[in-house]
């Protein structure tokens, strides 16, 4: 006999993990523009093989099949992987960072609800160090040869001299690193013809397509408001304050907004709310905790961008921070009382 | 305008208040048989008055009240009783309660009344009258009245008629057609409390009740405030309508009265008036018959009324599968249909799958922390249900299991489907057992340990008895080979002596063996047999009492 | 070599002594941790466990002697709580020692007790009453279940019956998570 | 002899002090990028172990209760420093490999936890078969995770085999333009590996378990008809 | 933690010594214990001691072995006949080397006569930390052969600059030195193909080589400009720059 309440809201699961595919399509729009439909078939790679590994890892659970597949968080997973990694990156270099994500990172961890890392965050971080040198070749800009696309995925032969380029973030960092050419962040950013004026050419209308995606969300209360405000405030002032005591040396917060993953972090990886803070002040807390991290990996660490790594290092953080950041409950604040009575 | 103040997290379902509004308040006809369980009052039960075959009238006493809550129990009607016994009562349980069965005899002869004056009477008196006519919460705790309307000093007097779940509008119809009993009763109420304020609010979804009851308030005192409270559930929650209203906020474990505010329904400020002014007890109330039913209303049902009959008078549909008592969010589904009505009955859904569809399968929690937002008691109920689900009861009081409302905000938001307040409900019942068994292993093992102490005792005193007695015969045996029979006297002198000698070290030997338990004794001097019954005595006497 | 040896024998002296000295003075009397074990234990004093009563058990688990597993009155509820409290591994009850029960109450058949006594003697809590040759009857709320009243009966006139669930007894039960197989 | 069967299954199984008793971590995940180094190692320490708890066990009743760690951590320590120059003296390049773990074996906790725990309350004997038995746990636990990380980062089994017997040369087990899974190797991979190791462990026993409840239930109706 | 299988019936004697009821005085226990401790202290260092004066001689063999095996890998020693160890002159702390303390350089001859210099460098703009160089030059003024002796780079990413991590087993990055004279980075061309120099590296992980190159590149001219002088110094002295 079931018990009260009887009658529920009409939401479910699938309906948010579907309308966070839905939010990420303007930024795909953007990539593929500027970096050629490889990036499609990255997706598509990564969907399939996100829900043949769901499946199989729920059949061997003893897990409703069709429940748990409907729920869309296989696919979020699988774009998200697919939309970090780079796009001219081999087949199965994405395959294997599926598989880790659904099958190590989520299912392991006792699959939906359980899993207290971001299941794509880390198949990067695990693919980045296992595979660093395939995980730096990013594609040019306006380089949208679909062939060469589709034969750097799946050619045992890979010719990437003429598509590879190096992201704006890491140009920026190899070149600050060497003391002799004295190079300074517009020497880098500004003079070179490659690199778009804020975030580097193509990715800042990448980042942007997420911006309006995420905004659409928040709209949709799919998400919070407090987790990109959150984040983006804090990489920016962290980037502006630094860019104020040094700009030769330090990026600017236009930068650091709209290139690499900011964007689709702030809107799209720091809102998970499985492998995030829960409490209001969490949210912020752990969102704020990421932007500063991914500047500091940026800015100091030895990986390109630093958002997977922040994002790691933040989810371990997130039961301490959902702890000390319970709020008091009904009738247990002191000096709420209007006129003065202690409770 | 009174400023009011917002309370953290609601919802707004469907209100479905319309349907059982259309028709106005009928009176239900009369059972072959009123079912009147014993207990129907939050605390201690009544003793009951009346055996099988009893002949009683209508609105006779059928059982007093006793020491603790307890407040009396009436015949709803004249008749006779047909038997004492335990009858499946409105519990989500389904056991059985004591019942008292009345078979009416149709002429409804009222027993007599005796009406008072409350300007006249002592506040003593009202308590009692209130506790004699049967006077509990009718918004669904059933907390026995006449505790509520003493006591500490009252500042604010708060009526309720929010009435916020979806479906209910017993108390709708009943401040839109008996506004004056209302406010009649909460201005006995307040004179009894000593209250500087009164203030009746009322969810603004109902303006024809909030109408007729300024209307009703206007004539009767203008000083007596309706207000309309913004509609979200749970507004009518005693602590979020004393929030709303005042923005008190009344901590668990605290009662309205620790901040001078006190609480009662509309039903019960209409019950008080009925009682006080008519010597009415209570023993009848207005319940919605509503759901997937052709005519939905309220009607005027005798207490005791099986829910069975009443249901037949609204005319259920033919797909309705189960039958809601309460609420959609807080009511319960009814396991079977026999049960009576009582005092605490507000609402009866005739539910179908259509109204109230079954839930889709639960998915796992994605601490979307939805229910954090919902939840107006402003707890985390995703932690509760984690730890609930691992049975960590120790953390789920650690983040305040017992302030939970069990209003079931969290689980009408959960995009997962979780039967979050399920969870709440088996925790803190685990609770309690736990701390019942946790009462009983101390007292059983205070027992042990005395028994152990008492045999230890035992055994000393046999060990002095028989060294007494080897004393004696020593002495026996010295006096006999001295064969000097000349000085008795001295001789049973000696022995006694000797015996003394021996039972004080015996009794010095036994003391420190005791000393365990001596703190616990009344009489540390008196004979130790006699410590060792009152003790006995007093372990049975609290563990009765535990029980 | 002479050194190292001189400076380890300095150190060895100083620390040997230090720690000799400490071992005597700190010496901790008493056990804390038997305290706590004893009140995870039923206190049925049933003697399940292979010792005579609740608190010999909890001294015995605290030494190191006897197991978790062996208190089926506790169940498996208990054995998690003492598993906690020792940072051990939960183990599941040991067959040896019994089964965990409903919860009951020994109850003397009025009709057949001869008054021998012999129960009295046996009850580790004084819950029956009675004297020689007369009835003998269980105090209900007293009783703890422990069963060691039912061997000693020569007429076998007691028996336990377990505790009828009543409106204060009644809990909700744990949610049960039906699934649908949506496949 | 029971006792010392008993012994064995402890030491490579029910008390593993990897896989059951999660000691020794700092070591274990450090040095078993390759099966060789970690046999290495835990063959260093096996010899600690057996002949720690030989000699603690031998002088058991000379050793005074408030000073037996003191006096076990003296004996281990001096042990491993035996072993550690003799390992820098003739095994020199290994030496190298294993390094700072050699010394970190004195606070391995599972030499002084089989030491306080079973050597000093038990015969010599016994006590070093223990430890030996405790050592071959380890060693077969370290080994196989050596080898998981080995075979999946790189491609090879026992590379580096010839720094302990000069000659030999590590067997390439997957072909030699295997891309590598270079995180197995790195520190993190040591965690996932073992992670899994612990939970393969769990699953067995789990198993095991219910196999015997089954048998005990079956045994039960048996008995009962 | 201790179970009680740990107990196992093969002992008689007492469980735990400490359990015996015995309660001597502190001052007594301080001195059995003191005493105790001594003695296990005095026989365990005496065995520790022993073991370690049997195996010195050993160890200063295989430090020095383990030197000459790190010289061996730029320079065999089938190209040399003299004691390279012995036949050093100090370099000072020299910035071109990337060094900030002074270094030592052997001079290797064959028939007295000169054949290279094998050193030190240090390259101070790898990806993460410093990346130690050893370099063997030939009296021409050719690089006999680079190795990185010790770094930090990123794992499968930058440290194909050591051999021993390079996939390319059969012709390894840093191979590409060997042979280079020292005109070569005189006319600018010592750079990696990036920077319009003669020297590959690989697409995404330029920096590790491009330190390594830049270092060399500079380490070998300083060098090579001063070969003659290093070979002339008298073994043991310090080479001194005529400050300019």
């Amino acid at each position: 006999m079931l018990n009260s309440p009887y009658i529920t809201k009409p939401a479910s699961v699938s309906a948010v993990m579907f309308k966070v595919l839905a939010a990420l399509l303007p930024g795909i729009a953007a990539y593929v523009w500027f970096f050629g439909a490889g990036i499609l078939l990255q997706i598509a790679l990564a969907s399939i093989t996100a829900l043949a590994a769901e499946a199989a890892v729920l059949a061997m659970r003893g897990k409703p099949l069709g429940l748990f597949l409907k729920d869309g968080s296989a696919l979020v997973t699988a774009w998200l992987i697919a939309l970090t990694f780079p796009s001219i990156a081999p087949w199965w270099l994405i395959v294997l960072g599926v598989l880790v994500a659904i099958v190590v990172a989520k299912h392991l961890y006792g699959g939906l609800g359980q899993n207290p890392f971001n299941p794509a965050m880390v198949a990067f971080c695990v693919m980045i160090v296992a595979y660093p040198q395939l995980m730096s070749q990013w594609p040019a800009a306006g380089f949208t040869d679909f062939a060469a696309e589709f034969r750097a995925i799946f050619g045992a032969d890979r010719h990437l001299d003429a598509i590879v380029m190096a992201t704006p973030l890491d140009a920026l960092r190899t070149v600050l690193r060497l003391p002799e050419t004295r190079a300074t962040v517009e020497g880098v950013l500004g003079s070179n013809a490659t690199f778009g004026n804020i975030g580097g050419r193509g990715w800042e209308w990448v980042a942007l397509g997420y911006l309006a995606g995420g905004l659409w969300l928040i709209q949709q209360g799919v998400i919070s408001w407090r987790v990109p405000t959150a984040f983006l405030a804090t990489l920016g002032l962290i980037s502006g304050a630094f860019a104020l005591v040094d700009a030769t040396q330090y990026a600017g917060p236009t930068f650091h907004l709209f290139t690499g993953g900011a964007m689709l972090g702030a809107f799209f990886i720091a809102t998970d709310p499985v492998s995030g803070a829960t409490t209001v002040r969490g949210q912020i807390i752990f969102a704020a905790g990421i932007a500063l991290l991914t500047w500091i990996i940026r800015t100091f660490g030895a990986y390109p961008d630093g958002i997977a790594f922040a994002t790691l290092l933040m989810n371990i953080c997130v039961p301490l921070i959902d702890m000390r950041t319970q709020r008091p409950v009904f009738g247990r604040k002191t000096g709420k009382t209007p006129d003065g009575r202690q409770p | 305008m009174r400023r009011l103040f917002g309370f953290w997290g609601g919802i707004k379902p469907d209100s479905h208040k319309n349907e059982s509004t259309r028709l106005p308040v009928a009176k239900a006809p009369l059972p072959s048989l009123l079912t009147v369980p014993l207990r129907q009052n939050a605390g201690a039960s009544p003793r009951i008055m009346v055996k099988a075959g009893d002949p009683v009238l209508k609105g006779q006493m059928i059982a007093a009240p006793e020491d603790g809550l307890s407040v009396a129990l009436h015949a709803p009607t004249s008749g006779h009783v047909r038997a004492i016994e335990a009858r499946a009562i409105a519990h989500p349980s389904g056991l059985a309660g004591i019942c008292a069965i009345i078979e009416p005899d149709g002429a409804e002869r009222w027993v007599e009344l005796e009406p008072l004056d409350a300007a006249r009477t002592s506040p003593e008196q009202l308590r009692r009258r209130l506790r004699e006519a049967g006077l509990v919460g009718m918004g669904g705790a059933a907390f026995p009245s006449y505790v509520k309307a003493g006591g500490t000093a009252i500042d604010t007097l708060i009526i309720n008629g929010a009435e916020c779940e979806p479906w209910i509008t017993c108390d709708d119809m009943l401040m839109r057609t008996r506004g004056e009993d209302i406010v009649g009763g909460a201005i006995m109420l307040r004179e009894l409390l000593g209250a500087r304020k009164l203030l009746i609010g009322i969810e603004d979804n109902k303006p024809e009740a909030i109408a007729a009851m300024r209307a009703a308030a206007t004539r009767a005192d203008p000083g007596l405030e309706v207000v309309a409270v913004p509609t979200r559930y749970p507004a009518g929650g005693e602590k979020q309508l004393i929030r709303v209203l005042t923005g008190l906020e009344i901590p668990y474990g605290k009662l309205p009265s620790h901040f001078g505010v006190q609480c009662f329904n509309v039903g019960t400020a209409a019950a008080v008036h009925r009682a006080v002014s008519r010597g009415k007890p209570l023993i009848s109330r207005l319940v919605t018959l509503t759901g997937n039913v052709a005519e939905p209303r309220n009607y005027e049902v005798a207490i005791g009324m099986p829910v069975n009959e009443l249901i037949a008078l609204a005319h259920p549909q033919a797909d309705t599968d189960r039958y809601l008592m309460g609420g959609p969010m807080m009511g319960f589904a009814l396991p079977d249909l026999a049960v009576p009505v009582v005092k605490a009955t507000n609402c009866i859904i005739a539910a179908s799958p259509t109204l109230f569809p079954a839930p889709t399968p639960e998915m796992p929690c994605i601490r979307c922390g939805a229910c954090a937002q919902a939840c107006p008691a402003e707890l985390a109920p995703y932690e509760l249900y984690w730890f609930a689900r691992s049975q960590n009861l120790g953390k789920c009081q650690e983040y305040h299991l017992f302030d939970c409302i069990e209003c079931g905000c969290c689980a009408f938001v959960c995009p997962s489907r979780i039967r979050l307040v399920d969870y709440y409900r088996y925790a803190k019942s685990s609770i309690r057992a736990r701390e019942k068994d946790k009462l009983a292993a101390d007292h059983a093992r205070e027992r042990y340990e005395f028994r152990l102490a008492r045999e230890e005792r035992e055994k000393q005193d046999k060990a002095a008895k028989l060294a007494a007695k080897a004393a004696e015969t020593k002495a026996k045996l010295a006096r006999a080979s001295a064969g000097d029979e000349s000085a008795p006297a001295s001789e049973s002198d000696d022995k006694k002596a000797l015996i003394e000698a021996a039972m004080a070290k015996a009794r010095e030997q036994t003391t420190p063996a005791l000393n365990t338990d001596v703190h616990r004794m009344t009489a540390e001097q008196q004979a130790q047999v006699t410590v060792a019954e009152a003790r006995h005595a007093a372990a049975t006497a609290t563990a009765a009492k535990d029980t | 070599m002479i050194t190292a040896l001189l400076v380890m024998a300095l150190g060895a002296v100083l620390l040997g002594a230090a720690l000799g000295y400490a071992a005597v003075k700190f010496r901790v009397e008493g056990d804390p941790l038997v305290e706590k074990i004893d009140g995870i234990l039923p206190q049925t004093q049933c003697g399940q466990c292979g010792y005579p009563g609740c608190r010999p058990y909890a001294q015995a688990i605290a030494n190191g002697d006897a197991d978790i597993n062996c208190c089926p009155p506790g169940g498996e509820d208990g054995i998690r709580k003492l598993a906690d409290l020792l940072g051990r591994e939960f183990k599941p009850l040991s067959g040896e020692h019994g089964v965990e029960k409903p919860k009951s109450v020994a109850v003397i058949d009025e009709n057949v007790c001869i008054g021998c006594t012999l129960c009295l003697q046996a009850c580790p809590v004084d819950a029956i009453v009675g004297a020689a040759k007369q009835m003998h009857t269980v105090i209900a709320p007293q009783c703890t279940g422990c069963e060691l009243c039912v061997a000693p009966c020569p007429v076998d006139c007691i028996a336990m019956v377990p505790i009828a669930e009543s409106m204060d007894s009644w809990k909700w039960k744990y949610p049960v998570i039906e699934i649908r197989k949506a496949a | 002899m029971n006792a010392y069967r008993e012994i064995t299954h402890n030491g490579l199984w029910k008390q593993n002090a990897v896989l059951g008793q999660m000691l020794g971590l700092c070591s274990l995940l450090a040095i078993s990028n390759t099966a060789v180094n970690a046999i290495s190692l835990g063959l260093a320490t096996i010899l600690v172990m057996g002949m720690a708890s030989l000699i603690v066990s031998t002088l058991r009743g000379l050793i005074p209760y408030e000073i037996r760690i003191p006096v076990f951590i003296l004996i281990i320590a001096a042990l491993v420093t035996v072993v550690d120059m003799a390992m820098n003296a003739w095994l020199h390049e290994l030496y190298l490999v294993l390094g700072i773990f050699i010394p970190l074996i004195v606070v391995n906790c599972i030499v002084l936890a089989r030491v306080e725990a079973f050597a000093a309350k038990n015969p010599p004997g016994a006590a070093a078969f223990d430890g030996v038995m405790m050592g071959i746990g380890f060693v077969w636990v370290i080994g196989l995770l050596g080898a998981i990380r080995e075979f999946v980062g790189q491609g090879t089994l026992f590379a580096g085999i010839d720094m302990v017997i000069p000659g030999l040369s590590a067997i390439q087990v997957l072909p030699e333009d295997y891309p590598g899974f270079l995180i197995a190797i790195l520190p993190p991979g040591a965690f996932f590996v073992l992670g899994l190791m612990i939970a393969g462990r769990n699953w067995l026993d789990a198993r095991a378990n219910e196999r015997a409840r089954q048998r005990l239930l079956l045994a039960g109706q048996s008995s009962h008809a | 933690m201790s179970d009680p299988q740990d107990r196992l019936p093969l002992d008689d004697t007492p469980p735990a010594p400490g359990e015996v009821q015995r309660q001597p005085g502190a001052m007594k226990v301080s001195a059995r214990t003191a005493t105790v401790l001594l003695l296990f202290t005095i026989v365990f260092t005496a065995l520790m001691a022993f073991t370690h004066d049997m195996t010195k001689p050993i160890l200063d063999a295989s430090a020095q072995a383990q030197k000459l095996k790190l010289i061996g890998e730029v320079l065999p020693p089938t190209l040399y006949d003299n004691d390279l160890l012995a036949d050093a002159v100090t370099l000072p702390a020299t910035p071109a080397l990337g060094l900030d303390e002074p270094s030592l350089a052997y001079r290797a001859r064959k028939g007295g006569e000169p054949v290279a210099l094998v050193f030190e460098a240090c390259a101070n703009n790898g990806y993460s930390g410093r990346i130690g160089l050893v370099l063997a030059v030939l009296a021409d003024g050719r690089l006999r052969a680079v190795r990185v002796s010790q770094h930090k780079e990123t794992p499968g990413l930058g440290d194909y600059i050591d051999p021993k991590k390079d996939k390319n087993k059969s012709n390894p990055w840093i191979e590409q030195f060997s042979g280079q004279g020292y005109d070569l980075a005189l006319g600018g061309h010592w750079k990696v193909k990036k920077d319009g120099g003669r020297f590959d590296a690989r697409a995404g992980a330029t920096i590790s080589a491009r330190a390594v190159t830049n270092a060399s590149g500079k380490a070998l001219i300083w060098i090579a400009e001063r070969r003659a002088a290093l070979f002339a110094l008298p073994a043991g002295t310090t080479l001194q720059e005529k400050t300019p």
